[in-house]
C-alpha cells in the first residue's frame, strides 16, 4: 500500500493572510518570504502602466457606449494584479488568457485594437499569438488552463526553461478544466501558473456561492502545488509573489496556484447591470483599495511622482487611448470570402459549395446595388 | 398588451413553479440577476433561494446534479448561459441525462427540461451564436423542441416541464423580443406536432425556431414573385413530426429546410432524407438546405453573410422551382 | 475584498496516518478520536459479510471464465473498505456506486445476480435502486459523484435527514466530474459523502501517476471539507471513519471525502493483463493487508470463531454462489423488442418504424427456422 | 505474414513516431501496458516516457493539453479508450480544438490526432461500444476518417498524423482483428477519397469503417439472388467525398447507406441528402439506410439484433430493386 508523501502536506498549506508590500496609504513594508528590490524606475513604470491601461479601458467602454464595441469586459481595479502578474514573466514564457487580461495584454506588447476586434465582431481575433506569446482569448472559462498545462509539458519535454501562466477567474475555479489542468500540471512537473484572479463575482455569482474553500489558494493543496496569496490590488506584492511561482516553476519546481484578491469595480460586461446583486456601498469601500492611487501615494511619498511625469503619463495614456479610438473605427470590415479561408489547413474536399454560394450571393447584391444606383 | 418570448418564457417558468412545487430553476445567474436574458427574473424572489438558485459555474455539475434531483423527486430546470455553454455538459447529457430511463428499463425518471438560448442574429462574440441541436437529436432518449412564436415559447416550456422525459429546450435567443398579442396562459398543440403556419401550393419550407419568422418573411417575399410558399413550423426536432411534413410535401412537390446550424448533418439532413424516402413519387425537385455554412459560427460582422435569410430561401425556391 | 474563512484551514489537514483500529495480526486498538463499540456478534457479522462477498466475487469471476459473464470487475482485496462503509449507512441513505461495489451492493441487499446483468450483458441494470436505494453502476468514471451531490442537494432542500455516498476510485479523483461533485456538495452543504477507495491503480496507472497530491484525503481541502483516511483493509476504522462522516453530514455538517487505502488484488477487469504492469513481489506484500485475513486474526484472538461457526459462513457463502450461478444461468436473454420499450416515458413520435422493421426481421428469421426445421 | 488491423494501426504509431520526434502519443493505459487493445504496444518501451506516456484520468485533460502540446509544436496522437469516453473531451474538441485554426485567422496549427476505438459488435458493456461519428462531422474544423482494412488502417493514421489540421480517427474496434496480406508500409488513396471497393449495376451500398466488410458480405450474398451491388467505402466522413459517391449512384441508380450509428441524424441523412440533391434524375428508388435503432445502444446479448448486417441490407436492397 502505498503512501505517497512528496511534499510536507503542512508546507502547502497557503498563510493565513494574503501577501501585502504595500498599504492603501502608500506605505511599503517587507516580507521575509518575498523580498523585492525595486528601483524607483520600476516603481514609476508600473504606476505608469497601470494607468495607461485603466485609461484605454475606460476608452474601450467609451468605443462600446457610441456603438463600436459590440462589449467590452472591462478590468477596472484589476490592473495591479494584472501588470503585476505580467511584469513578472520573461519574453519567451506564455500567457493564456481570460478575455478580461487588457493590462497583461499591454505588457506583452499586444496592440489593444488588436485584442479588440473580438468585442468589435471584425474577427475573431486580432491577434497573432506567436508573436508576442499571448494565446488567444478564451472565452469558455476554465478551458484555456489545460492549453497552459499542455504549452507548459510541451516545455518541459523539450528542456525549454519557460513558464506559461494561466490567468482564470475565480468563477473558473469551478470548472472540471481548471481541476484537470491543475492535475495535469502537478503531475507532469510542468512549468505553469494558474493566476487566479479573485475580483469576487463571476457575473452576478459571489465567491461564496462559487466555493466554500477557506480560500481559492487552498484549491492547491489537492494537486501538491504551492497555493500562493496575494492582495491584488498591491502590485508590488503581485509582483513579488508571481515572480516567487515564475522562478521556482523555471528550476523545475512545477506548477503553482495564485490567488490574488481584488475586486471588478466596472460591471461584469457592459452588457451587464451590477446594481442587480451589489451594493453602492460595497463598490465605495472596494474603492479603497484601488490598485493605481495606492501607488501612487507610494510615489508621492518618496517624491517619485511630479507634475512633468504625471502629464507625460497623462499624455501616454491619451495617445494609447486616441490610436485605440482610431484603430477602432478604422478597423475594415472583415471580407466575408475569409469565412472559407481558415477553417482547414488543407482544405480540399471541404466548403467548395459553400464558398461558390456566398460568392454567387455577394456577386448578386453587388449587381443589385449597382442596378440601384 | 403584448409580451415578447422571453416574457412568456419567464411566465411558463412562474406558472409551473406555482403549480408544482417539485419544479426547481438552477444555473448560472438566474438567481438574484434573473439570468443574462431576464427570463427567469422574479423567479429567485417568489419562490426562495431553494427553488431557484444560483450553481457554481460548472456546466457538467449543474446537469449532473439535475439529474440527482431528478432521482430524487424534484423536477429541475437547469439554464446553461449560452449554447457555446453547453458543451462541457456534453458527457452527463448524453451519457446519462438520455440513457438513465433506458438503463433502468424505467425504474429511474428523469423529468429535467435543459434551456439553452440559442442561434445567433444579435452581434454576439464566438460561443455565444450556436446552433448545437444536431447533438441532442441525434441522442436518443432526449426530446428536442424550439419555439418560433411567444404563444409557442409559452405552451411548449409548460409541456417540457411537464414532460418525464428530458427536454433539451433551445430558446431562439434572437426571437426573445418578439411580440405577441396572445393571452396567457395559452394552450397550442401538442409539443410533438408540427404545424403548418401558412399554407401554399408551390414549395414547402420547413423551418424551427429563429428561422419560422424569416421564412414566413419569405413566404411574404416570394408572393411578389408568383410563388406560393407553404411554411411548416417543425416544433419538435426529437422527435420529428414526419407525417406532418411529408403531407406537406405531397402536396406541394417541394422542399426547402432551413436552419442556422451548419448545413452538414444539420437537421437538413434528416429531413432531406425522410421526405425523399416518404415522398418519393411526389418530389418534384430535390430537397434543397438553405443553413449556415460549415464553418465555426463567424464574428459578429459577417453573421449577416453567414445566416440564411430571405434571399437566401429565395434563391432556393427558384431553383426548386426551376426543376 | 472578502476573505472567506469558514472553517478552520489548519483543521481541515488529514492526519498524516490513516486511521487503523486493527492491525494484521489481529490487534484491536482504540483511536481517540474515531470511538468504536462493536459487539461480537457485530465483529462475527463483518467477518462473515466480506467472506460471503469474496466468494461470490470469485464465483463471477469463474462465470466469466466460463463464458457466462463478458466481462467481470473483481472487488478481491477491497472487501473491508466496502463492507465496512456500507454498514456505516441507514437503510434511507442512498448509494452511487461505480462498477466495483459488489461488496457494497450484497450490504444494500440487491441481488448479485441481478447486479451482474450488466456484465452479462442480459440487459443494462438488473435491479430497481428504488428498492434498495442503490442506484445504477455508473461506467463513465466520476459522472456519479455528481448525481449523489444532486441527490443530496435535494435531501437537504426537502429536510430530510438522508445522506448518500459516491463510490470512486483513485484514478476518478482525476476527472472533472469529481471536482465539480465536490464543490458542488460543499456550496449547498449537501449530505454527501465522496468514498475514494484507493486500490492504488486505475487499470494500469498507478496512484503516482494519477496525483501528486500528498494523499488522496488531501483533495479536500479546496472544498472546505473534511477529508478523512482510513486503511480500508480495516473493516472497522472504515466503519468508523465512514461512521464519523455521515454522522456529520446528517446532522447538517455538510459533505466529506473519505480516502480508504486498499489494493486491487485481481487484475482490473477480467480482460485486463495486470503482469504487465505490476509484480509478484507487490501482490504479495499486498496480500499481508489482507482485510478478511485481519478480521480471522481478530476473531481468533478473541475465541469468537469456532469450527461450526467457520462452517456456517462457508455454508453461506456456498449457498449464495450457487444462488448466483444459478441465477446467472437461468437468466432469459431479453426480450429484443424491449430495445424500444424504456427509452422515453411517452414514445409517441418516435420508434414506431424502428420497432416495425425489427417486428417484421423478428418474424422474417422466425419463419425461415421454421423453414429450415 | 498475415497483419491484423491493430497490428497496422500499431505499426503506423511505430514509423509516424520514428519519422517525426515531434510526435507524441498519449492516453489512459497507452504506456506500459500498450493500450486496452495493445494499438500502442512497444511505443513506450521504444520512444520512452516522454514520447508515449499515461495521462491522468481526464479525457478533457487528454484533448485540452493535447492542444497546448500541439501550440507548443508537438504533433499529439491521442487515445480516447472507447467511444463512450469521448464525451467529457466534447467541449475541448467542439470550442477549441475544431476551432483555434479558424479563430486565430491561420496562425494556430493545431495538428493532433485523436483516436477513438468505436463501434460495437464485440459483446461489450455499456458506453463501450458506440458510434459517435455524427458529432464530430457536424462540426466543422474537424476531419474525421475510418478504415475499413488493415491497409487503410496503416495508410489514413498516417495521413492523419502528418495531416495539419485535427484529425478524430475512429478505429472499428470490431475489425482490430481483421487480417490482411498486405505488406506495410503500403500506400493507400488519399485520405479525402472514397473508395469504391466492389464495382455493380443495381445498387450502390455506401459503407465506412466496421461496416465495409458487412457491405462485402451482403454484395456477395445479393449475387444469390441476382443482385449485383456496388460498395463505396466513404473512408473519411469528413470531408465526405461528394463526387465519388455521387458518380457511382449515377450509374446504379440506387443506393443503400450502413451505419451502426443510430439512424436519425446519422451519416446516412447526410448522404442521402446530398444524393438526392446531386443525383435527383439519376434514383430510381429513395436512398435507403441500413442503420442502427434510435436507441441507446443495446446491452450485448441483443447487440446482433441491433446492429445493421447482411440481412437488413439485403431487406432494403429488395426494397430499392421494388421501386
Ligand atoms: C463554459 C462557460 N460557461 C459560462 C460562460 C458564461 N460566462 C462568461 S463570464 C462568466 C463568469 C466568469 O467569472 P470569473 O471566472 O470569476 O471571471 P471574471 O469574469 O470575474 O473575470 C460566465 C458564467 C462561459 N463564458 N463559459
Ligand atoms: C470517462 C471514462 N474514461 C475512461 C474509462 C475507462 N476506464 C474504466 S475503469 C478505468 C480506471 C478506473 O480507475 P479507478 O477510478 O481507480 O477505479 P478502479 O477501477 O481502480 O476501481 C478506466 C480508465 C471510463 N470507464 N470512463
Ligand atoms: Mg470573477
Ligand atoms: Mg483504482
Amino acid at each position: 500500500m502505498t503512501d505517497q508523501h512528496r511534499v510536507d502536506p503542512e508546507r502547502l498549506l497557503p498563510p493565513a493572510e494574503p501577501v501585502r508590500l504595500l498599504e492603501p496609504d502608500g506605505t511599503l513594508h517587507e516580507h521575509p518570504d518575498f523580498p523585492l528590490a525595486v528601483e524607483p524606475e520600476q516603481l514609476r513604470d508600473l504606476y505608469r502602466r497601470m494607468v495607461i491601461t485603466r485609461r484605454v479601458d475606460r476608452e474601450a467602454i467609451n468605443l462600446q457606449r457610441q456603438g463600436q464595441l459590440a462589449l467590452h469586459a472591462s478590468c477596472l481595479g484589476q490592473e495591479g494584479a494584472q501588470i503585476g502578474s505580467a511584469l513578472a514573466l520573461a519574453d519567451e514564457d506564455w500567457v493564456f488568457p481570460s478575455y478580461r487580461e487588457l493590462g497583461v495584454a499591454m505588457v506583452r506588447g499586444v496592440d489593444p485594437a488588436g485584442l479588440l476586434h473580438v468585442w468589435r465582431g471584425t474577427w475573431l481575433s486580432g491577434h497573432d499569438p506567436y508573436e508576442t506569446n499571448f494565446a488567444l482569448m478564451s472565452i469558455p472559462i476554465g478551458t484555456q488552463a489545460l492549453h497552459a498545462a499542455g504549452f507548459a509539458m510541451g516545455a518541459r519535454f523539450d528542456d525549454n526553461p519557460i513558464v506559461t501562466i494561466a490567468y482564470v477567474g475565480d468563477g473558473a475555479t469551478s470548472e472540471g478544466d481548471l481541476h484537470e489542468g491543475c492535475n495535469f500540471a502537478a503531475v507532469f512537473e510542468a512549468p505553469a501558473i494558474f493566476f487566479v484572479q479573485n475580483n469576487q463575482y463571476a457575473i452576478s455569482v459571489p465567491l461564496e456561492q462559487q466555493t466554500h474553500a477557506p480560500t481559492l489558494a487552498h484549491k492547491a493543496v489537492g494537486y501538491g502545488m504551492p497555493g500562493y496569496r496575494c492582495d491584488g490590488n498591491d502590485v508590488l506584492a503581485t509582483l513579488a509573489v508571481t515572480r516567487r511561482a515564475v522562478e521556482r516553476a523555471r528550476d523545475g519546481g512545477g506548477p503553482a496556484l495564485i490567488e490574488a484578491l481584488t475586486y471588478r469595480m466596472e460591471a461584469h460586461t457592459t452588457s451587464d447591470d451590477p446594481s442587480r446583486y451589489r451594493t453602492q456601498e460595497e463598490l465605495e469601500e472596494a474603492a479603497r483599495t484601488d490598485p493605481i492611487a495606492r501607488m501612487r501615494n507610494l510615489l508621492q511619498r518618496r517624491e517619485l511622482l511630479d507634475d512633468d511625469l504625471e502629464e507625460r503619463i497623462e499624455q501616454e495614456a491619451r495617445d494609447a487611448s486616441a490610436a485605440l479610438r482610431a484603430d477602432v473605427y478604422e478597423a475594415p470590415h472583415g471580407d466575408p470570402m475569409e469565412l472559407f479561408e481558415h477553417v482547414y489547413a488543407d482544405p480540399r474536399g471541404h466548403l467548395e459549395d459553400h464558398t461558390a454560394l456566398l460568392r454567387a450571393e455577394l456577386d448578386a447584391e453587388a449587381a443589385a446595388g449597382e442596378g440601384e444606383s | 398588451m403584448a409580451i415578447t418570448m422571453a416574457q412568456a418564457l419567464n411566465r411558463a417558468l412562474h406558472d409551473a413553479m406555482a403549480d408544482d412545487d417539485r419544479v426547481l430553476m438552477f444555473g448560472e445567474d438566474v438567481g438574484r440577476l434573473g439570468g443574462v436574458f431576464r427570463v427567469t427574473d422574479g423567479l429567485h424572489a417568489t419562490y426562495g433561494e431553494q427553488r431557484c438558485f444560483d450553481t457554481p459555474l460548472a456546466e457538467s455539475g449543474i446537469v449532473g446534479t439535475a439529474i440527482g434531483l431528478a432521482m430524487y423527486g424534484y423536477r429541475p430546470v437547469a439554464e446553461m448561459q449560452f449554447d457555446g455553454f453547453s458543451y462541457p455538459a456534453f458527457e452527463q447529457i448524453v451519457s446519462h441525462l438520455a440513457k438513465l430511463r433506458n438503463r433502468s428499463r424505467g425504474a429511474i425518471s428523469l423529468p429535467v427540461t435543459i434551456r439553452i438560448p440559442y442561434g445567433g442574429g444579435i452581434g454576439a462574440v464566438e460561443h455565444h451564436s450556436e446552433s448545437p441541436e444536431t447533438y441532442w437529436v441525434h441522442t436518443a432518449g432526449l426530446k428536442v423542441v424550439s419555439p418560433g412564436n411567444p404563444e409557442d415559447a409559452y405552451g411548449l416550456l409548460r409541456e417540457a416541464v411537464a414532460s418525464d422525459d428530458p427536454v433539451v429546450f433551445l430558446e431562439p435567443k434572437r426571437r426573445y423580443w418578439m411580440r405577441s398579442e396572445a393571452q396567457l396562459p395559452v394552450e397550442v398543440a401538442p409539443m410533438r406536432q408540427a404545424e403548418v403556419r401558412r399554407e401554399g401550393r408551390d414549395v414547402t419550407v420547413l423551418a424551427y425556431g429563429p428561422m419560422v419568422r424569416t421564412a414566413l418573411d419569405a413566404a411574404d417575399a416570394a408572393e411578389a414573385e408568383g410563388w406560393s410558399l407553404e411554411v411548416v413550423d417543425l416544433r419538435s426536432l426529437s422527435p420529428l413530426d414526419t407525417d406532418t411534413i411529408v403531407a406537406s410535401v405531397q402536396r406541394t412537390g417541394r422542399a426547402i429546410v432551413v436552419h442556422e446550424a451548419p448545413r452538414t448533418l444539420g437537421m437538413g439532413a434528416e429531413v432531406a432524407a425522410r421526405v425523399q424516402e416518404q415522398a418519393f413519387y411526389h418530389l418534384e425537385a430535390p430537397v434543397l438546405r438553405a443553413t449556415g455554412f460549415d464553418t465555426p459560427y463567424p464574428p459578429a460582422k459577417l453573421e449577416g453573410y453567414w445566416l440564411p435569410d430571405v434571399e437566401r430561401i429565395l434563391d432556393l425556391v427558384e431553383r426548386a422551382m426551376g426543376y
